[in-house]
């Protein structure tokens, strides 16, 4: 069998024994070796992806597996791309989960927590892999329950966990059910086989088409966490573990990209405009909402989880974009578009698995997520910082990141118009300023993450007491940022892979050249050296740093300037609400806080005040406004339903007879 | 006996069997409506017999036998036993009037009869175009049991439904087999069992067995 | 353009250069940029407002490189004005100490040299002298801005 | 080698010049307040004195206290080094600008960073407003972005200046007025001048950029401000170059250089005396008018784009 096929089997298998292993081994080696095990997958799930990208395509056919439709899995370089994205994921994760999960038999390290990650890993691995209807719909619901039971991993000790996970379900459930019906539809119209359904996919009506393509939108982008289907990603990523919450973020939200762009490109073989205009307005509200609500989030992990809405907001806008050049006929740029997207899942999963990882070790460490308690830990932890302050790099996309390789990307496919559309000369402008600001919040939102959270003094006694990580959660962590660096530093190593994912999506491939070092935008004069970039901002701090120290003195420790009077305590340094207070004071109208000040004053005089309470909480916009009142009705809904069923003997028999006489009255109409 | 004078005789039982459950609705005492009930059982098993008549079949006398003796005997007598101890005689407050009963009672009777005409064009035979009495027996016994508040009314109201399955099962196919048979009235045993125990441990613990006394056991 | 036309109407307000008196050993290694952090230990503000005069345009200390600035930490010159208060002596060593190292103290005015009009004061603790050590004196109550200037020029060497 | 040499010469000049610009701008102000004004190299003597002081940092600031300045000179460094201020020759071309307000927004992190770092509240402060003023000026400099090199048909800043250079028609189109304004305003932003920020400014409450700085002593003072004054000077030749490209050295030639630099020391000096009058006779906007006044600068550039393509 070709390596692509042996490598899958392998890291299913191993997933497999991994579980089983989670359940026979003891407490204290229990994480030790499912770690490794999951590593162990990962790494053959790598190694499937690298096979499929170098042109190994295979595809397996199964018909005893399920009982209806056998399973059929097929890897081309597409699914290849996301097999290696979620392997590396999955190695960082296992390695990060011995240290992590620790000796302890509680929490992360439980039993059927450390069962359940392996079949999570092997399900996420199933999904690109899969080749027909019915094994993607299992990979996809397999995925969903074993994600929702990690999330619920510490049901026991916080309350709030117990509502995420609900939300979690809720949302995830009704997601699967749209694709269901979606998927369900295209293989009856066009068969379950997916090579059946591109065959048959010209002939399908306009109207199949596009009712199959919408409800598929609303399923994957529900798993993606776009915005107006987002509420369950910040609660899931923030209650869940943080190794769970790393492969959600880093790995499992990639799917939702992954489906739109094989049911939108390949298997429905592109569409009208308007498909690809609805991906691109997701994709801006996604960023532009979420870089929003995670700039004023004071939760490391709530602000890390929308900043995951606000890059597969990024993501989709290229995407979207890549759709509206191939209708307009401008294939080389759809393949830029294309490209720049898919090198930003790459990237995205790179920094954000990193961001995850730290923000893990650092809560473990202190036990708390709020930046308003952490501080200080800088010289507590030394190592998690430098690595968070790493990862944070490349997420706010600045230049030696990874992050700003592929915004470069996105904004040069966006600058280049060929010979512009109305539709085109209105939607380029507005996205690259939805990039633009959603960039710009995005820096101030990592500075605060960083800032606040990491640095100075610490607020609480829980973050002066912070130690440093287990080893093996730190070279989890180097690894992952070794990753990030290489993808900043050699993102050309990249390009004949997605040259060769763009070219199966019926696109050109990308007219991106330029050797090892530059990315060159064929035809044009731009060009961009990320290697040398990298160098030069590194070698020159350097430089003038050691210039600067040979002309004077010794550095003096001295206690900061406190305008005289007493010392400095850590309650006067800036936390992340204070931090945040400008930007939520911009864009008051968008986030509306709630404000509540309650004022209790002296029994004898209503002039004397005796305490005075301020709470401010910032609720997500979107959520109130669509499904509180949901919610609601459901529930109005609900309770009607109760008056039904009052418990009154023959209401029972009453409802019976009727129904019996409305079916004997059918009967005789027809 | 000619074909003539025993189709007479069973149209003759049919009207009574349908007249017997328009009957229960009528009447409020719990006594009168056990004795429309016997009535109603012997109609059934003068149908049952015509037709083992008609047939020859040893088998379907002895169904019809059995079906007497059940009908007739057991379950009138298990009914004035439970009867006797519970001291509610009357149906006081039926949730649909006397005379609405009637009326609706006519109207399934007329529904049963359109809702069998294909039942009945399956086995154009004589007695076949009786089955929708039984059907309307049916209707009429969910009806009851649907409009009425004593917890008995309603166990009166599943025995007629019983006995409209079983005039349907006779009429439409001449005959039933005497497993098919067997297996009703075993759940119909079951069920007056059931209901025994449950109206006597009601009125150990409750009282009176209005049902709507059972309405607070919700709330 | 109201304010176009005064300026234009104004023209240069500046007097001529005051001319610098003695020059101070330690200040040499300045090189004619020198910033300075004022600090008030208790004067009756008398002062302050010739020191800022001393910045005004008339006077325009800054035309010799003596900028005011906002931290210590920028600082190279502490002027004092004022006898120092018991609670301004820990706020004025903290100062002190705050500057990084080739710093200067100019004591401005009588009260910072002797303590001038409030000498045994209630809240007096001492001249300036008794808590920081001070390289200049500026003589006067208050001294004219052209003394302040001249030896912020003496300092500067420009 | 032409092209090392380019480089080498622009880093000089840039390098020797920001300060004077810096001392230009405060020597027009004084004048024009009616003082003897100050000299124009009183910069360089504040650098040279600070260079030889010694740094020093609060007890609990770590890595990136001691780290931010030579970062922010890096990029400021690295921007001058590769954006064709003086010659368009330079060794690995010239930069893309959306690289170059990549570097820009990197500085300020790194300050920002550091502001936080300190653990004082003015530091905290400084760093808040800072991001915050950054992020809202990103859209604006990317769009402008986006007006200037959608004529080009690339970002590269060489191919746009040689571009305005070989057919100056181009410059004059509401296009490239209205991203020149645009550009202005987020400068100002960028620099901290007058309507947003008062870098003389004493009242540590007021302060945006130099609150970040106020732990900073010695040669980090030193390297800050001279970074800050990179910057101005960056920012002003880029608007000098992007829309009044004239002189600016296409061929690797001395004679072209020599030319160019000159060219690009007037320009820059003549817009920061322009930048100086006009801070006479403004005042500092309060920080929440300043979002105003960049949505007004983020308008003009979108109108710019618009104008690019319904015109050009």
């Amino acid at each position: 069998m070709n390596p692509t096929g042996t490598a899958l089997i392998t890291a299913l298998l191993l997933a497999a024994t991994a579980a089983l292993a989670a359940l026979v081994f003891p407490a204290a080696w229990r994480a030790r070796v499912v770690g490794t095990l999951v590593a162990g997958t990962g790494s053959s799930g790598v190694w499937a992806g690298a096979a499929a990208l170098s042109g190994h395509g295979w595809d397996a056919d199964l018909p005893r597996l399920l009982p209806l439709a056998g399973m059929r899995l097929a890897v081309d370089s597409l699914s290849g791309w996301f097999l290696l994205l979620i392997g590396a994921v999955a190695v960082a994760v296992g390695v990060y989960t011995i240290g992590y999960a620790g000796p302890g038999g509680r929490g992360a390290g439980s039993r059927p927590s450390l069962s359940l990650l392996p079949v999570f890993v092997g399900a996420l691995l199933l999904v690109p892999a899969a080749g027909s209807v019915p094994t993607f719909l299992l990979g996809w619901e397999l995925m969903a329950v074993t994600s929702l039971g990690l999330v619920a991993t510490e049901h026991r000790h916080h309350a709030q966990v117990r509502s995420a996970t609900v939300w979690y379900a809720a949302m995830t459930q009704a997601g699967f059910v749209t694709v269901l019906i979606g998927l369900t539809w295209l293989a009856a119209a066009a068969g379950t086989d997916f090579t059946a359904v591109r065959a048959t996919a010209g002939v399908l009506s306009p109207a199949v088409k596009n009712a199959v393509f919408v409800l598929c939108l609303v399923g994957f982008a529900a798993k993606a966490g776009a915005v107006p289907l987002h509420p369950w990603l910040p609660r899931a990523h923030a209650e869940a573990p943080s190794h769970v919450s790393a492969l959600m973020s880093a790995a499992m939200v990639k799917l939702g990209v992954y489906g739109l762009v094989r049911v939108g490109f390949d298997l429905l073989g592109g569409g009208p405009r308007w498909w690809w205009l609805t991906i691109a307005a997701i994709g801006a509200l996604s960023a532009l909402y979420g870089i929003m609500q995670a700039a004023v989030a004071t939760d490391l992990k709530r602000l890390l989880a929308f900043s995951t809405s606000e890059n597969i907001g990024l993501i989709l806008l290229g995407v979207g974009f890549a759709g509206l050049y191939n209708v307009e006929g401008a294939r080389g740029l759809a393949a830029l578009a294309m490209a720049a997207a898919l090198l930003h899942t790459l990237n995205h999963a790179g920094f954000k698995a990193l961001l995850f990882l730290g923000a893990g070790s650092a809560v473990k460490a202190t036990g708390t997520r709020d930046l308003d308690q952490l501080g200080g830990l800088s010289r507590r932890m030394p190592a998690t910082t430098m690595l968070v302050a790493a990862g944070a790099l490349g997420a706010a996309a600045l230049p030696p990141g990874n992050g700003f390789v592929s915004e470069w990307l996105l904004l040069q496919s966006l600058l280049h118009q060929p010979g512009a559309g109305a539709v085109l000369a209105i939607a380029a402008p507005t996205a690259v300023a939805v990039i633009a600001l959603t960039a710009g919040i995005g820096v101030a939102t990592y500075v605060k993450a960083v800032g606040t959270g990491f640095l100075a003094r610490p607020r609480r006694a829980a973050a002066a007491g912070a130690t440093e990580s287990p080893p093996s959660m730190i070279v989890a962590m180097i690894a992952v940022a070794l990753a990030c660096a290489v993808l900043a530093v050699l993102p050309t190593i990249t390009l004949p892979a997605i040259g060769r994912i763009v070219a199966s999506l019926h696109l050109v491939s990308p007219p991106l050249d330029g050797g090892l070092t530059a990315i060159q935008l064929s035809g044009y004069t731009t060009r961009f050296w990320p290697l040398w970039l990298a160098a030069a901002i590194v070698v020159v701090t350097g430089l003038v740093a050691v210039l600067a120290r040979r002309f004077g003195r010794a550095r003096r420790r001295a206690v900061a300037w406190d305008c005289g009077d007493g010392p400095l305590t850590s309650r006067m340094e800036y936390t992340a609400t204070s931090f945040a207070e400008p930007l939520q004071r911009v864009f008051d109208d968008a986030l509306a806080p709630e404000r509540d000040v309650d004022v209790t004053h002296h029994e004898e005089s209503a002039y004397h005040v005796q305490a005075i309470a301020y709470r401010q909480r910032i609720p997500d916009r979107i959520e109130n406004r669509f499904y509180q009142p949901l919610l609601r009705a459901v529930e109005r809904l609900g309770l009607a339903g109760r008056g039904l069923a009052p418990g009154v003997m023959h209401r029972y028999l009453a409802y019976m007879l009727t129904a019996l006489i409305a079916v004997l009255l059918a009967g005789v109409i027809r | 006996m000619s074909n003539e004078v025993s189709g007479q005789l069973l149209n003759l039982c049919c009207g009574l069997f349908l007249l017997s459950a328009v009957g229960v609705l009528w009447r409020r005492q719990v006594s009168s409506l056990i004795t429309l009930l016997v009535v109603q059982g012997l109609a059934l098993t003068g149908i049952a017999g015509l037709l083992a008549a008609q047939r020859h079949s040893p088998e379907v006398i002895g169904v019809a036998v059995g079906v007497g003796a059940l009908k007739v005997g057991v379950v009138p007598w298990m009914l004035r036993r439970v009867h006797n101890r519970v001291p509610d005689a009357r149906e006081t407050r039926p949730l649909a009037n006397v005379s609405a009963s009637l009326l609706a009672a006519a109207g399934l009777t007329l529904l049963a009869y359109a809702a069998a005409r294909p039942l009945v064009a399956l086995a154009p035979s004589a007695s076949a175009h009786a089955t929708p009495v039984g059907v309307a027996v049916v209707l009429i016994g969910f009806f009851l049991a649907a409009t009425r508040q004593r917890a008995i009314s309603q166990i009166i109201g599943v025995l007629l439904i019983d006995n409209g399955i079983a005039a349907v099962a006779f009429l439409a196919t001449g005959g039933v087999p005497l497993i098919v048979e067997l297996g009703a009235s075993a759940d119909l045993v079951l069920a007056v069992l059931v209901l025994q125990i449950l109206t006597s441990r009601l009125l150990a613990t409750f009282g009176p067995t209005d049902l709507d006394g059972l309405r607070e056991l919700h709330d | 353009m109201g304010l176009l036309r005064r300026i234009l109407k104004n023209g240069r307000a500046a007097e001529s250069a005051v001319p610098t008196d003695r020059a101070v050993p330690k200040a040499g290694d300045l090189g004619g940029s020198v910033q300075v952090r004022h600090v008030d230990a208790g004067s009756c503000n008398g002062c302050e407002i010739e020191l800022g005069q001393a910045f005004s345009p008339v006077y325009d200390a800054e035309r010799h490189g003596v900028r005011l600035v906002a931290s210590p930490r920028h600082a190279d010159v502490l002027t004092v004005t004022g006898p120092v208060t018991v609670n301004m002596a820990e706020p004025l060593r903290k100062t002190h100490a705050a500057m990084p190292e080739p710093r200067l103290v100019v004591a401005v005015g009588d009260c910072a040299r002797d303590c001038g009009v409030f000498a045994g004061g209630h809240g007096v603790l001492g001249p300036v002298a008794d808590v920081i050590p001070v390289d200049l004196h500026i003589a006067g109550c208050p001294p004219r801005p052209e003394q302040i200037v001249a030896v912020l020029r003496g300092l500067s060497g420009r | 080698m032409t092209s090392w040499a380019g480089a080498a010469a622009q880093l000089v000049l840039v390098g020797v010049l920001a300060p004077i610009v810096v001392g230009v701008t405060r020597a027009v102000r004084s004048r024009l307040e009616g003082r003897a004004g100050g000299r124009v190299l009183q910069p360089w003597r504040d650098l040279r004195k600070l260079l030889r002081k010694p740094p020093t940092s609060p007890p609990d600031a770590g890595i990136f206290f001691i780290a931010a300045p030579p970062v922010l000179m890096a990029t400021s460094v690295i921007i001058a080094v590769t954006s064709p201020f003086i010659t368009t020759v330079l060794p690995a071309g010239s930069a893309d600008l959306i690289v170059v307000v990549g570097l820009l927004l990197l500085g300020t992190v790194a300050l920002a960073l550091a502001g936080l770092d300190t653990g004082t509240a003015f530091g905290g402060m400084g760093s808040s407003r800072e991001m915050t003023i950054a992020a809202l000026v990103e859209p604006t400099l990317l769009l402008s972005v986006f007006a200037l090199s959608a004529r080009v048909g690339s970002s590269n800043l060489g191919t746009i200046i040689s571009a305005a250079a070989s057919h100056p028609s181009t410059v004059f189109t509401p296009a490239s007025v209205l991203a020149f304004a645009a550009l202005a305003i987020a400068t100002l932003a960028e620099t901290a001048r007058i309507p947003v920020d008062n870098p003389s400014t004493h009242l540590e409450l007021t302060m945006v950029h130099e609150a970040m700085t106020l732990e900073y002593s010695g040669r980090d003072l030193a390297l800050v401000e001279w970074a800050s004054a990179l910057r101005l000077t960056i920012l002003l030749g880029l608007l000098a170059n992007l829309f009044a490209p004239w002189g600016i050295a296409v061929s690797g030639s001395a004679a072209g250089l020599a030319i160019g630099a000159a060219a690009f020391a007037a320009k820059v000096l003549g817009l920061a005396t322009v930048l100086a009058a006009g801070e006479v006779f403004a005042a500092k906007l309060r920080l929440f008018r300043v979002p105003e006044l960049l949505a007004g600068s983020f308008a003009l550039s979108l109108l710019a784009v618009l104008a690019s393509y319904v015109l050009a």
